[in-house]
């Protein structure tokens, strides 16, 4: 275990705690008093869920620690990848109409 | 009593009845011999505990070869149904069930079990390493594994077979469509497996990415180990949506929920949609470890560098990674649309391009080398051409449109047993002939090895060709018997000619192995085939802890290197002090919590919900004790090490 | 010029494939490849197309195989060079990363091409009929919403004419397939696939159950029966006065699980195979569900 | 869990660190395809009431929001706990693991009232297409929250009993990264179930 060890400081957990805090609570704040068209809703809160995501895993799970070359980063990427395409895909493919209607 | 007996019991058969009469004489012979040979200890000891890599390779191997067994005599009532398709040899539930666990057995509990023995024995030594990354979870996933085919296999006996076809769609497979314990047979079983063989993934990817001999760069490491590695991305991604399918599946039947049911709002689209998700990746998880024994078989026997290494690598890396984009190419007939076809159809066929590049650098291999035709060569000789026809067939199934004409039919049987008989099962056998006597120190007998080879090879294209043509004639797959108006009896005479003969082959294989056992030519170099990487640097059988020192690697064929330049292995020993050697114990655990998984999943398959429970609280205490073990390792010492080296014949 | 090649190269091969049908004895079993309308015959030239492309590969490399395995095998005195080190050449790479790459770029193309073809009825200037197929365990049913008539396990369709084939289930998912008129599609529960066939001539043509269904699926055959228009209609017409009617009951029965004879039908319920659709899930699949997807309190208020 | 032996045994307990956590991250990405799985079914089926009341009507926002506040919280704490440990403060370590696992315990019994309430009012896993995947995506995340709470206890017992070693401290960081990872799993079923759900 050499030096390089970063496991990072209170400072960053707190930091970290009070991004996501605001995080939820914006997106809760914008669905409850319909800010804006549903469309728009959806695709801004889901952005914030990616924006808090990207929060933890740098503030909480500490990615960035390891010693190089970062293996489960590059698993986490293309883990990312497969992640769009199952739920995509899914809903490329499923969503067809019965085309007899 | 005896009624219930009757529902539980499957009966009615003489086939079956046969069967049982034939496992309970194999299964009181295995008991008594162990009992009057004093030989529970041992097998305790040696084997149900062993976390051994190599050991768990061989076990997975025997029952890989037993399941070929089962799945080739499922293969074979079926050929015999289909040649006289009016002779009421099978009825029309039976050869379901029959096709069913045919295509289950082959791919998830002979060719996976396969692979994982080869990955098992092969790549730590491979890779100069002296286990791999998790030795306890190897043990756990191999007795996961063989639980969980043993679960599946049971259903021959008690509650019936699975019969809704090797994936199961619903919602013939819902329970609707297929009331009985058989779908939970099917789900159980896999799902055990399954979670045994995601595990192996990460256990020899962190394997691959952490544990190679000082020295080994990726780029430098054996072809083999580089094809596991690919294939190992592919389970990691693969294999969680599985376990979710089948779970659904589950929580349908099981809570009588709505997801794949026609009923209740449920869609079993989605469910067909999801099992490829996982089915289309899992044949080329099976086939891409069969292209590194090729690229290392063909490179040992025409005594040549492999040709492009580096394309190699990369073209392996693309087809795992593209081998996730094409599974919609199983279901182009559920009119998702025509971009949706387009799509899925032109991934499908952008896979044929580094699978041909593949080839074209075996085939540049051999230019210009000297080509010796071992065992292991002539089942990659003969892999070429098989795949190639088969892979070919595959792109005119991805053309979206002719599809709708091949679709379920023979056309589709013919070509995927090309690729799965011509590309995974010549490439395992090529990797056991290969590596036979680096697991067993003494290889296999080669005229028995010819006839089995030639018998299998002529018998595959009797078999299978026909089928093409069968395909063409309108004939579907799934049929028990059909009329005879349409022409397609003769044909499907000569194709049950034709597996009968492969049906030969194996038997010629069973003989040429106790053959072999008996009298096979002994190797003592641990090198009989002039090998160029580092498993063939140590005695055959490998010790306990593999290398005596850790070997460092300065180039690509690193044995071959260090024979050319003498700075092997040997003389570097010779001014150098064996350390103790730091090793996993063994563990009783993966057994337990594996067999307690199996009473899990028996008692789900017949819903009686608290043996299931048992079964899982069994698991949970396994894992719990497993957490407050603290010392589970040891050092082996330095004089047993000099005194194993020496009765293995190496300096010390 | 290139056209005229291309164009020249393809009547060959299909000619050579034709031939090689014709020499194994027995044409007119090999379905496929006695295409007898325009949707069977776009998807034949393609298959044709591809095997033709796969071939040009596949041959060539089998050749080089047995010419390298001959020529290059460890016996003594072989004299051909043996270069034990030489392991690379980008040149070679180029060449066999580009081949496959321009043989899949034309084979794109032409599925493309025919993928979004076949969406649309064959032939544009003649009516089109409708058939409603419903598959069940383990029967088909055919519906004529114009002719309001309905058959079990066997169709007959005008000539020339090109059918539009509206395929759902009510039971297991099927697919409906018959070859000589041109390739598949399922049959799924709660949703009604549209497939375009069309026979050129009058005929009998074999037609299947593709798609697993249990017990009963290996009987799911049925024949569909081209004939002239008149003759066609003469057909409708003596079903309308002879047949009986199928009456909801009898529908029924007809859903019960096992096989069942050749039945013609002179009436339907109203709406039979609509309702079958709507029954299981087919609500789900409306046109406007997928740009309301998200309106949920919508698709349920306004049943 | 699983235990590892490495190539240089100089090096071994520089390796050991590493290997398991490499590992534990991948098996993380499998458990995010498992998710990504679910969320496609649930996307797909989100509609498919079957006549039945949608999310809209049956999700409550009181509910599910302490429910989200919770497991943010019970996230940072366990952070804490990591960082205690590092320290070496044992007390301070225990006593985080301990607000971690009681802020984790009312998470898992809000959600089990909340499921009830919904049970009561007929809305179970066997209702329609929608409830099924619901009940199944966030079901499967609370028996995850569920099993990382015995395993943290045990591994509170462990501390206990040994202090705090090169092994419990592997194992702290470990069920410390799958604890964070849930807390990002509900992230987008906060936002992908019950917001889109409300909207
Ligand atoms: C190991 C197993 C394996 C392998 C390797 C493959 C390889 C391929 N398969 Fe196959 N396939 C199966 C196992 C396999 N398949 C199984 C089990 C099924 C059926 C499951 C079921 O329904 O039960 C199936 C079904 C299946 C279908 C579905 C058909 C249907 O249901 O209607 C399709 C359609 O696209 C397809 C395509 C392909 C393609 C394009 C390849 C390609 O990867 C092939 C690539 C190889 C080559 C092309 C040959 C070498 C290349 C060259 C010499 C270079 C130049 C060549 C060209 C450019 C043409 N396969
Ligand atoms: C790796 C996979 C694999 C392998 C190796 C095989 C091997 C064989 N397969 Fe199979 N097959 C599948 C995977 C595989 N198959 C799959 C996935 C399906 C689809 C299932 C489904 O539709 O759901 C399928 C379906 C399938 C069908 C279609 C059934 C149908 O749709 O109706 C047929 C028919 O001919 C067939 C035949 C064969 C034959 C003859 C062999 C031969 O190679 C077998 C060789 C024979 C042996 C190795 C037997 C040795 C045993 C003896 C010599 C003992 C003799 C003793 C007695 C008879 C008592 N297979
Ligand atoms: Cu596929």
């Amino acid at each position: 275990m050499n030096g390089h060890e970063n496991h990072g400081s209170a400072k960053t957990y707190i930091m970290g705690f009070l991004f996501s805090i605001i995080l939820t609570i914006i997106p809760l704040w914008l669905v409850i008093q319909h800010v804006m068209s549903k469309s728009m809703l959806t695709v801004s809160i889901l952005l914030i869920a990616l924006l808090q995501l990207i929060i933890q895993f740098f503030f909480f799970m500490h990615i960035r620690e390891g010693e190089k070359p970062r293996y489960h980063v590059m698993a986490l990427v293309l883990g990312a990848v497969m992640v769009f395409t199952i739920v995509a895909g899914s809903i490329w493919i499923m969503t067809f109409n019965s085309q007899v209607h | 009593m005896a009624d219930k007996a009757k529902g539980f019991f499957v009966t009615g058969d003489p086939l079956i009845y046969g069967a049982d009469v034939a496992i309970v004489i194999t299964l009181l012979g295995i008991l008594v011999f162990l009992t009057f040979f004093k030989k529970w200890g041992w097998l305790w000891r040696e084997w149900l505990t062993t976390v051994d890599h190599k050991k768990i390779g061989i076990m997975y191997l025997v029952s890989s070869l037993l399941m070929l067994f089962r799945g080739g005599v499922d293969a074979l009532l079926m050929r015999m149904q289909l040649a006289f398709p009016n002779s009421h040899f099978l009825d029309s539930q039976h050869y379901n069930e029959i096709f069913t666990t045919h295509g289950t057995i082959m791919i998830l509990f002979m060719a996976m079990p396969f692979m994982f023995a080869l990955f098992n024995i092969v790549v730590p030594l491979q890779l100069g390493a002296r286990d791999v990354a998790y030795p306890f979870l190897n043990a756990l996933s191999f007795w996961l594994f063989f639980f969980g085919a043993m679960l599946f296999n049971l259903s021959f006996v008690v509650g019936g077979s699975p019969d809704a076809g090797w994936l199961s769609y619903p919602p013939l497979s819902e329970l609707a469509g297929s009331p009985g314990p058989g779908q939970n047979f099917y789900i159980w079983g896999i799902q055990i497996s399954g979670i045994g063989s995601l595990a192996t993934g990460i256990n020899f990817l962190v394997t691959i990415l952490k544990m190679r001999a000082p020295g080994m760069k990726l780029m430098k490491m054996p072809l083999f180990s580089w094809s596991v590695l690919a294939s190992c991305i592919t389970i990691i991604f693969a294999f969680p949506v599985l376990t979710v399918t089948l779970a659904l599946l589950f929580v349908d039947r099981f809570f009588g929920a709505h997801i794949f049911t026609a009923t209740g709002g449920g869609n079993p689209m989605m469910y067909v949609n999801l099992i490829w998700m996982w089915g289309h990746p899992e044949v080329y998880i099976v086939v891409l470890p069969a292209f590194g024994i090729y690229s290392e078989v063909v490179s040992t026997f025409s005594k040549k560098k492999i040709f492009g290494y580096k394309s190699m690598v990369f073209s392996m890396m693309i087809i795992s990674v593209l081998s996730y984009f094409t599974w919609v190419h199983h279901f182009f007939t559920m009119g998702a649309g025509a971009d949706v076809n387009t799509f899925f159809a032109i991934t499908t066929m952008a896979i044929g391009i580094p699978t041909g590049v593949k080839v074209f650098n075996w085939l540049f291999t051999m230019f210009r080398g000297r080509i010796s035709m071992t065992q292991p060569m002539l089942w990659t000789l003969a892999f070429i051409p098989c795949f190639v026809v088969g892979g070919a067939t595959g792109v005119m199934l991805a053309v979206a449109p002719a599809d709708y004409q091949y679709h379920n039919s023979y056309f589709l049987i013919a070509h995927f047993h090309q690729v799965l008989i011509g590309g995974v099962v010549f490439g395992y056998l090529a990797g056991l002939y290969y590596w036979w006597p680096k697991m067993f120190g003494f290889k296999l007998n080669d005229r028995l090895g010819k006839w089995a080879f030639w018998t299998w090879n002529i018998g595959f294209y009797v078999c299978f060709m026909p089928q093409y043509a069968l395909g063409f004639m309108g004939m579907t797959r799934r049929v028990y018997t059909y009329g005879w108006d349409m022409g397609w009896a003769p044909y499907n005479l000569v194709s049950t000619g034709g597996a009968f003969l492969m049906g030969i082959g194996f038997v010629f294989q069973v003989w040429q192995i106790l053959y072999s056992i008996k009298n096979g030519e002994r190797d003592l170099t641990g090198d009989p085939w002039n090998g160029r990487t580092l498993e063939w640097s140590i005695p055959s059988p490998a010790p306990l802890y593999n290398f005596a020192h850790i070997p460092k690697v300065r180039s690509d064929d690193a044995w071959w290197d260090m024979k050319e330049h003498k700075h092997g292995a040997a003389s570097e020993k010779e001014n150098k002090e064996f350390e103790p050697i730091h090793m996993p114990k063994n563990s009783g655990i993966p057994f337990f919590m594996a067999a307690c998984w199996f009473v899990a999943g028996f008692g789900l398959t017949f819903e009686w919900v608290w043996v299931g429970i048992a079964g899982l609280a069994g698991v949970a205490i396994c894992l719990l004790a497993r957490s407050f073990q603290r010392k589970t390792d040891y050092y082996i010492p330095v004089d047993e090490i000099k005194r194993t080296e020496a009765s293995l014949g190496r300096v010390v | 010029m290139k056209k005229h090649t291309s164009s020249y190269l393809w009547k060959v091969s299909a000619l050579g494939i034709t031939l090689l049908a014709l020499l194994t004895g027995c044409d007119r079993r090999y379905l496929v490849f006695n295409p007898s309308g325009p949707v069977a015959q776009k998807e034949f030239d393609l298959i044709v197309l591809s095997a033709v492309l796969c071939a040009a590969v596949v041959i060539p490399v089998l050749i080089l195989l047995f010419y390298i395995v001959y020529r290059y095998r460890d016996k003594p005195g072989n004299k051909a060079p043996y270069t034990p080190e030489w392991n690379d050449s980008k040149i070679l790479e180029i060449v066999w990363w580009g081949i496959p790459v321009i043989i899949i770029c034309i084979l794109g193309v032409y599925t493309a091409k025919t993928t979004y073809s076949l969406v649309k009825p064959p032939v544009t200037d003649v009516k089109p009929i409708t058939i409603q197929v419903t598959s069940l365990d383990w029967k088909w049913l055919f519906q004529y919403p114009d002719q309001k008539i309905a058959t079990v396990n066997y169709a007959e369709i005008p000539a020339g004419v090109p059918v539009q084939f509206q395929l759902t289930s009510d039971s297991m998912m099927n697919s409906f397939w018959v070859p000589e008129l041109g390739g598949q599609e399922y049959t799924m529960p709660g949703m009604a696939m549209r497939l375009w066939l069309q026979a050129d001539k009058p005929g009998t043509y074999f037609g299947s159950g593709a798609n697993f269904t249990g017990r009963g699926f290996a009987h799911m055959k049925f024949k569909v029966v081209a004939k002239p228009q008149a003759e066609f209609n003469q057909w409708a017409k003596q079903i309308k006065k002879s047949a009986p009617a199928l009456t909801q009951e009898r529908y029924d029965l007809l859903t019960k699980k096992g096989l069942a004879e050749k039945q013609s039908f002179s009436s339907y319920p109203e709406s039979l195979f609509h309702n079958t659709i709507d029954r299981n899930g087919g609500k789900y699949m409306k046109p406007e569900m997928k740009h309301g997807g998200h309106d949920m309190s919508m698709m349920d208020h306004d049943k | 869990m699983a235990q590892s032996v490495t190539s240089m045994d100089t090096r071994h307990e520089a390796h050991h660190d590493t290997f398991k956590l490499l590992g534990f991250w991948i098996f993380l990405v499998t458990d995010c395809i498992i998710f990504a799985c679910l969320f496609a079914v649930y996307a797909v089926l989100r509609t498919h009431t079957d006549g039945d009341l949608t999310g809209h009507e049956l999700f409550e926002v009181k509910g599910f929001t302490a429910e989200t506040f919770i497991l943010l919280a019970s996230s940072f704490t366990s952070g804490l706990a990591s960082l205690a440990m590092h320290k070496g403060n044992k007390k301070q370590l225990m006593a985080w693991l301990a607000v971690t696992v009681l802020l984790g315990m009312s998470f898992v019994g809000l959600e089990i009232t909340e499921f009830a309430k919904m049970a009561a009012e007929g809305a179970t896993i066997s209702t329609n297409a929608f409830l099924s995947s619901f009940f199944t995506l966030v079901g499967t995340h609370g028996l995850h929250v569920t099993f990382g709470l015995i395993w943290m206890i045990g591994v509170m017992v462990q501390i206990g009993r040994h202090g705090i070693d090169h092994l419990t401290k592997e194992k702290v960081t470990i069920v410390g990264l799958y604890w964070h990872f849930l807390d990002v799993v509900w992230i987008f079923i906060f936002t992908v179930v019950y917001l889109l759900g409300v909207m």
